[in-house]
């Protein structure tokens, strides 16, 4: 029993942090809401390069065969530093929707993917950039194209309705990849809570009100700590559900995972933007990103009232 | 104790229902912070004063119709009933004009009133400053006396001016005393945004909107006729503003009324698929319902010579808090499709701005637990 | 429109403040929960002298044929000053129950009343105690006598199971008198609540800790402004529901002030409790006879749930 | 990373969950901080210490089986599983005993490990005082120096003491230095409450229980051989339980898993008919969940030679605030039974002592804020 990373899981986090504090992430994730995808797309590139799009796919198929610890890591790393692209349906999702179908080995090296899977997820993120996208409708597969444009409140979820195409022939898994999704998004709002909160936590250090740095104000302390504990109750859970993953309790596991990770990092982002008052209410800070992500993830891939369905329909079928 | 009308007030409440229904556009108008939007909503506020609802409680000589405050109640619930445009003119009839009624004098009243009433003069509020948010006191801008030209000079920065995009004025307070501390040395200016040595720089909010600016001061001159009250009494002057926009003005119940009813159709709509949004409708409805009748106590309470004091906080406080989970509420009955740009996720955003803007909400619990309960004041920093 | 007491109510509410305050309510509350019943049933003929159980009957009756409004001021004043008995029983529900029974005319002259409504309203309060004991069945009157001992939280609540006697032929609107027990329970709980408010307000002002009086602490002081707003938004809603008792909205209305008040007494009894620190959580403090009544009326006469309920079907029913 | 238990822990698993299902009393005993209740505790204690589970960690000439951590957690898992009794002895086991294995001699070890394990010797915890809440630097009670008889005189007053009612000794700091600012000049002593000079008065609790009495000390001798640690060193001593206290070994996750299982056993007798307890089941079964893997990675760190640290602060307010909320949603699924006593009631109203012990909740955030965040410290007032 060691429920901690291991040397290689933390070398493989240090290597993701050292990419993406060294890449603009954010200038990125602005040009993509701008509809300028290509920085995006070579931050995508380099981190294919560090097999980030081949973790959860077999290396029979051209993949990492890694664990689903090493994808949250990955996935917390996306979500601090806000980078933008469609990542769940890519390098969580798909790999084990399409199963032993060639086009794994694709998403593998790279190649964008999209999925559109109503109804947790009706719309397909950046299809327009996507070389394979996807709908899923009562279990069956299909391509699909960009249809009508739908406008998130997180402006680096470029969201389209699918239009679908011909039926694509897979031996996947779609209730594993929906776990996969939904504990990669689980992830993400783990790391984005973790962002919004160091900013919250630098701002106040230096602001001053009152003749004081705001942080040194007593409900300032309080809100922040509760952002601290709830988040430091997340990773656990996460981690737990990583490692549950392929197990009878996986549904279970990732659903407290993603409840509990979108309740924290939705704290952290109203905490974050009251204590930065009007300043955190502008798209020129960079905490507009976290904000407005946030938000969006609490409810992709699976509200939180979907998620505790899942998890009160576990606990009331399991033996008492 | 009643909560009845009297036959003068329903008559009021009845023209104002049917004019409303008449003249309130079908659709919603685009946002009031983009160009767009903006004409549009000093179209709407032309038609409002031509039928003597823009500023039903003012004197009739500045296009009011001398309503009581019972009735201007009346006809916020009726104005948010009826779905109609958001006031442009908000700024400077619910903060600047009861100061120009109680400070200015008759010229400046005559001069400043009709058209803020008519929306052909939209008023910006430059209160904030980089390093002073909520902390109005530190103000750091300057004003420096100019006896030659008879006025002043001034100098600085301001921020989280709203409506300062697109508006034609600003009102503000700036530092005519350097030698002063913190609430002295004061004194509130009126300028037009468009005076030589002011620059506007629109700030993009979460939405994408620009319903904020900075606004930068370079040697702009303002003559004394301009300045509201007395040099050094800004402090003075400027919280009456802010205990009024704290208070009962800035946020008519009628407003949650319309949104909690909206919640109940989104409800019925959604609700089945939803049901756990339950608890949130039902809190949300009792909440804005709260509200309103409190506003009827503090109604009564003016009416009767009282005044708002610390109650604004509390209020403040209240609606701020119910707005959000008004909205919050909303994108729940939303479920996946809750991200998507809406009616809902734009009030949703704004609704963000409520706890902070007005003093944070932080700052509105530490006036509610000294001036009204008493408790001892915290012990402030070197600074001081 | 006149939101606020006439000169009359203020009269009321003072005098009866006054009664209460020069009484010792809170060694009668203490003598109730210990079964002796003397010192309450004293105070129980003071206010009956006053009044108070006859305020909602009609005059014809030999009551007051006073308002709900004058109720509300008297439960608040019951509920601020811990007053033991089965008052919303006798004063508020039987009244409307009994309709021209002419056991009102007793009750109204303060023999003490009780009665059981299940499911709300399971036990009976004080029946060993009650003259005129009933129990309710599917719309059926009948005489009651204690069975079963019950123990509450709240010590002073000394519950019964009731045992069915005979049937009461009775022309009263038990609808009705729920709303007017629900609305009693409410303005009991604001008064709690209010009282527990000013007992943590008075203590953080002399408490010192860390060399500092606690009540100059911000986690302190934002924790009681808290209870300050919510019990300033509950009063006006349980006035402008004494004043729809007789409409078409009374039950949304009553029930809509019985969730608020519920909610907030709740939030300042936890407050309260939390700010005491330890010496809160004692019998030898007075605190105690607030913070476990708090808790005990938030379920009395119909749970948060069920008015959530009776709220929500209002709204929905109702044209929009 | 990984959960898996070696093949020696499942074994141990097994052994300690057949123990606990054959020797566990099928109803729960009556509250130890009863007269009847406490006997019942303390014969539960000897039995657990015949078979080797009162102090599964400890060494084996005390009583132990000198346990890994992870098998502690393991063991607190199946005992609160099992529905086994609450520890009579657990101030001494989880708040004294690490202190007399860190500063206590050889003597005093052997003296007092032994009847504490075994529950023979009850110990109650003698640190807050009246006017020194949360606030234990700030203690008054003294202990003056003895050199003729070779020991110290203790007098004051302390409260709160947990168990103190029936317990047998007691342990506290004293001021044994009056010249000496808040921390420094403390003494640790060791004492019997039927000692002379000490009176014990039991304080009535919310429950009617008395789980805590106010402890009175007039000229009471306590030997040099019943000092624990250093004279004047008794913060540095103190400190470590404190940290004790609030971090790992205080509230096992098995309590509240045990706990978050009878809620949802509850949730499905009551469950239809109350609905909106649905949140409340799932998210504090979420919450007694993300404890336990919580608990696992403290395990593993202390394990790998880590340290609590300020990391128990953040668990104390989390399983505080998590023990609330599983009574209330246990209290919501009962709907209007919820006011008659029962399991519920009684867990409900000891929840509520969680976020007020061992340092209330606002202290622990202060230190988390602090500490772990980098927030600067609040300005202290003058009595600092």
């Amino acid at each position: 029993m060691k429920f901690t990373w291991t040397d290689e899981q933390k070398a493989f986090a240090d290597s993701l942090e050292s990419l993406l504090s060294s890449a603009d992430t954010v200038g990125a994730a602005r040009a993509w809401a701008d509809d300028d995808t290509a920085p995006g797309l070579a931050l995508w590139n380099r981190l294919a390069e560090q097999g980030v799009n081949a973790l959860v796919v077999p290396e029979e198929a051209g993949g990492m065969g890694a664990t689903a610890v090493e994808l949250v890591i990955a996935f917390e790393a996306l979500g601090r530093h806000g980078v933008p692209g469609p990542w769940v349906e890519s390098a969580a999702f798909l790999p084990a929707a399409l199963g032993s179908n060639p086009l794994v080995g694709e998403l593998a090296e790279g190649a964008v993917g999209t999925v559109a899977f109503a109804p947790h997820t009706p719309y397909a993120l950046d299809a327009d950039v996507a070389a394979h996208a996807f709908v899923i409708d009562g279990g069956t597969v299909a391509s699909a194209s960009a249809g009508e444009r739908k406008h998130s409140v997180d402006g680096t979820r470029r969201l389209f309705t699918p239009v679908a195409g011909d039926a694509v022939s897979t031996d996947g898994d779609l209730a594993a990849a929906f776990n996969l999704a939904a504990l990669a998004t689980a992830a993400q709002l783990l790391g984005a809570g973790e962002r919004l909160l160091a900013e919250a936590v630098a701002y106040v250090k230096q602001r001053r009100q009152f003749g004081r740095e705001i942080g040194s104000y007593q409900a300032i302390k309080h809100k922040l700590a509760d952002v601290r504990i709830a988040l430091d109750f997340a990773r656990p859970l996460i981690n737990g559900a990583a490692l549950a993953i392929d197990g009878p309790d996986a549904a279970r596991d990732v659903s407290a995972a993603k409840v509990h990770a979108a309740d924290s990092a939705y704290l952290a982002s109203r905490a974050a933007l009251q204590v930065h008052g009007a300043i955190g209410y502008t798209q020129e800070l960079d905490l507009s990103i976290w904000i407005t992500k946030v938000r969006a993830l609490v409810t992709a891939w699976g509200t939180p009232a979907v998620h505790r369905s899942r998890v009160l329909g576990a606990l009331v079928a399991a033996e008492a | 104790m009643d909560l009845e009308l009297t036959p003068e007030e329903l008559k009021f409440q009845a023209e104002a229902r049917e004019w409303l229904a008449a003249n309130v556009p079908a659709e919603p108008l685009p946002s009031m912070d983009t160009a767009e939007g903006w004409v549009l909503h000093q179209e709407w506020e032309a038609k409002l004063t031509e039928a003597k609802y823009s500023v039903v409680s003012w004197p009739k000589e500045y296009h009011g119709r001398e309503a009581s405050l019972i009735e201007w109640v009346i006809f916020e619930e009726e104005y948010y009933r009826a779905g109609a445009p958001g006031r442009v003119s908000q700024n400077g009839i619910f903060l600047l004009a009861p100061i120009i009624f109680d400070h200015g004098t008759k010229e400046q009243q005559d001069r400043f009133l009709p058209t803020m009433a008519s929306g052909e003069r939209v008023w910006a509020q430059c209160w904030s400053e980089p390093e002073a948010g909520s902390d109005l006191a530190s103000l750091r801008s300057t004003a420096t006396r100019d006896d030659e030209r008879g006025g002043w000079i001034l100098n600085g920065q301001k921020t989280w001016s709203s409506r300062a995009s697109f508006a034609h004025w600003g009102f503000g307070l700036f530092r005519s005393d350097p030698e002063a501390q913190r609430h002295a040395g004061l004194t509130y200016f009126l300028f037009p945004l468009d005076a030589e040595g002011i620059t506007v720089r629109p700030i993009e909010q979460l939405d994408g909107e620009v319903g904020f600016a900075e606004v930068f001061f370079e040697d702009v001159f303002v003559p004394d006729a301009d300045v509201l009250g007395a040099p050094g009494a800004g402090w003075h002057v400027a919280m009456s503003t802010a205990g009024n926009e704290r208070g009962l003005s800035l946020r008519s119940p009628g407003r949650f009324c319309a949104a909690a009813d909206r919640l109940v159709e989104l409800w019925k709509q959604n609700g089945e698929l939803h049901p756990e949004a339950e608890r949130g409708v039902v809190d949300t409805w009792i909440g804005a319902q709260a509200y309103r009748l409190y506003t009827w106590g503090t109604v009564t309470r003016l009416a009767g010579g009282g005044d708002m004091g610390a109650a604004g906080s509390v209020n403040k406080v209240f609606w701020s808090e119910l707005d959000v989970a008004l909205h919050e509420t909303g994108l729940d009955l939303l479920g996946a499709e809750a991200e998507i740009e809406s009616r809902w996720t734009d009030g949703y955003i704004f609704s963000l701005s409520g706890p902070i803007y007005a003093g944070t909400n932080e700052i509105q619990r530490n006036i509610v637990a000294e001036r009204i309960l008493g408790l001892p004041r915290e012990a402030k920093g070197a600074g001081k």
